[in-house]
């Protein structure tokens, strides 16, 4: 992994360390790498799971976003769960370090956190049925209830991120940063640039974003500008079913 | 609960002359119903059965209360008002029917709708039907520190702190609050979806997207 | 009571376009006097003729709001609802008949002293964490007269008088009262969040504040 290499050489990204408060977690992650791939919950594959699982979490380590050490308890579990499944007699159970004993306790701790995840957004739907109820004016001042939207999670946009540049080993080029060193690209000006994008459109897709730019620096660059803008509540990005495009439009206050 | 605003109603700080204007001893069923009238259409925000109750010295029964707001509730179906009773939080309420707020919208400036991010939703619906729940027992389910979420669940008022657990450790409880149910519109706790529901409602949500 | 807020199915009214919801042209004349005593009741003070027809974008004449406005007034009239349609300050509002006016206050003044005012919050906080507590301590915490605060307090049965210094002066102290426990659901006094712990939410909050 390149990362230090990346940071070092790429002074423009360096101080946008993003944190993100809408940061969902590992199982969060989990759930979504397996309805990505359609998988039942029940079904899936230790190894093929641990594979992707680790791509993502070197992806989000080289975009630089702060990375909760949860993520690394998973991914050091989910390692050990695999080496277990190759070796499934002579290893005999240590566990240490680790959040599952086996894999059917993996599985039974995400059904039970899927459970939640879709309660919660069942509970959404109330809401939003309930918003269309006007009652009698208040008296006092109303309680303010914003909160920033984002309908697309933090995963939908890496997902997308990840199919708009060069997948799995992004960023593991080194005769690439050679090149990219002298790219004046950075995330304020890419932040800017989706803004003016944004008064001239309703939307944008967010494809469309990346397909015109050449090189991964300035990929980067827009990407932790959209980051940074819906952190802001400038934009929103708004996708209207799982892993289907993801559009981006500004934030009516 | 009941027990305090019994306690204040008591106190014998009501004016002697207002009670005489507000004798319910020969109230009819109608004027009782249009007095709950009046009482809801004044209040912006779910009123308790209790509280109904004391308006009327509490010499009228919860279920009486009930079932005049039950009529009052079908006459304004029968006659097709904009506005019905729904039951909500713990009380009752007078609010327009769904169908009218677009054209509510276009006259007043559209109601702020409570809008949480996943990981919030997913926290609050943790705490609504594990209650009382501590910190850790929601960060074990969500793999993932829940303070900042919890917290500001917290200050949004839709979560309180319940009182502390009585086992070693002691640690604080939290659950939903009386402003979640407002907030989502729901009766009760008991009225929070079951698992098949959910299922129910996020199929309909997503046959929806679809046929956009 | 509850098939609106369960009508899951008409939530595809929330995916269509507005102008399609608010087409006024094949409005019934019922449905005209149903919008506008949706937009009556949302309302906090009386609403011009001008801004009605706005909401169905002028395309129905002035004449026509003001018949429906008196039908609905007409109809409130002889089902004897607590509420009618008043004509005032150039504009119509919907406010409750004058018959009902002591119910209300009675109501609401009842709803008022069960509210606690912030000074009464941090009031009774203080009493609550430093009981057995002198009013001069007190005091000193709040930096003003607690005086009346205290006495409110102690009408409202949520504070008592628990004793007297051992001290010179023989100052009187104050305890919370059961009644306080009950409604603030606690079980006991060591239910009550540390001050550490009420710090620490307020500091979370404080940084989610700052950060946005």
């Amino acid at each position: 992994m390149d990362i230090e290499k990346l940071n070092s050489s790429e002074a423009t990204i360096e101080p946008y360390s993003i944190k993100l408060d809408f940061f969902e977690g590992p199982l969060n992650l989990l759930l979504h790498l397996i309805q990505q791939q359609e998988m039942d919950i029940t079904e899936i594959s230790i190894s093929a799971i641990t594979d992707q699982y680790l791509e993502y979490i070197e992806l989000m380590e080289l975009l630089d976003l702060d990375l909760a050490s949860e993520f690394i308890v998973m991914a050091a579990t989910l390692l050990q769960l695999k080496s277990q499944s190759i070796l499934p007699t002579t290893q005999p159970d240590t566990g240490e370090n680790r959040q599952f004993k086996d894999r059917q306790e993996l599985v039974k701790h995400l059904l039970e956190y899927k459970q939640f995840k879709e309660a919660g957004q069942a509970l959404d739907r109330y809401a939003d049925q309930n918003s269309l109820t006007y009652t009698r004016p208040e008296i006092e001042g109303v309680s303010d209830w914003r909160e920033y939207e984002i309908s697309a999670t933090l995963f939908d946009l890496i997902s997308a991120f990840q199919t708009v540049t060069i997948r799995p080993n992004f960023g593991a080029d080194d005769d690439y940063y050679e090149e990219i060193q002298e790219d004046p690209i950075t995330v304020e000006m890419q932040m800017d640039f989706v803004q003016r994008l944004l008064t001239d459109n309703k939307q944008i897709r967010f494809s469309e974003l990346f397909s015109e730019f050449g090189s991964k620096t300035e990929k980067i660059a827009t990407f932790l500008a959209i980051l940074e803008l819906v952190r802001l509540q400038q934009i929103m990005a708004i996708q209207s079913d799982h892993f289907t495009e993801i559009y981006l439009q500004r934030k009516v206050a | 609960m009941d027990s305090e605003k019994k306690n204040f109603e008591d106190d014998s700080l009501i004016e002697k002359d207002e009670a005489q204007q507000t004798d319910q001893a020969d109230l009819s069923e109608s004027e009782i119903q249009a007095i709950l009238e009046a009482v809801l259409f004044t209040a912006s925000e779910p009123i308790s059965v209790s509280q109904l109750r004391s308006v009327f010295d509490r010499a009228i029964s919860g279920h009486a209360i009930r079932a005049q707001l039950r009529e009052l509730g079908q006459f304004y179906d029968q006659h097709q008002r904009s506005f019905q009773i729904l039951e909500i939080a713990n009380g009752f309420q007078i609010c327009t029917r769904p169908d009218y707020a677009a054209w509510i919208e276009k006259f007043h400036t559209r109601q702020v709708r409570v809008k949480l991010t996943p990981s919030a939703l997913e926290t609050l619906a943790i705490v609504a039907y594990k209650q009382p729940v501590t910190r850790l027992e929601i960060e074990e389910i969500r793999g993932v520190n829940s303070d900042s979420v919890l917290n500001s669940l917290i200050e949004k008022g839709l979560v309180r702190i319940s009182g502390r657990k009585q086992e070693a450790g002691r640690a604080l409880l939290f659950s939903s609050s009386n402003q979640f149910l407002e907030q989502f519109g729901l009766k009760n706790l008991s009225d929070l979806p079951s698992v098949e529901e959910i299922q129910e409602i996020l199929d309909q949500s997503e046959s929806d997207l679809n046929n956009d």
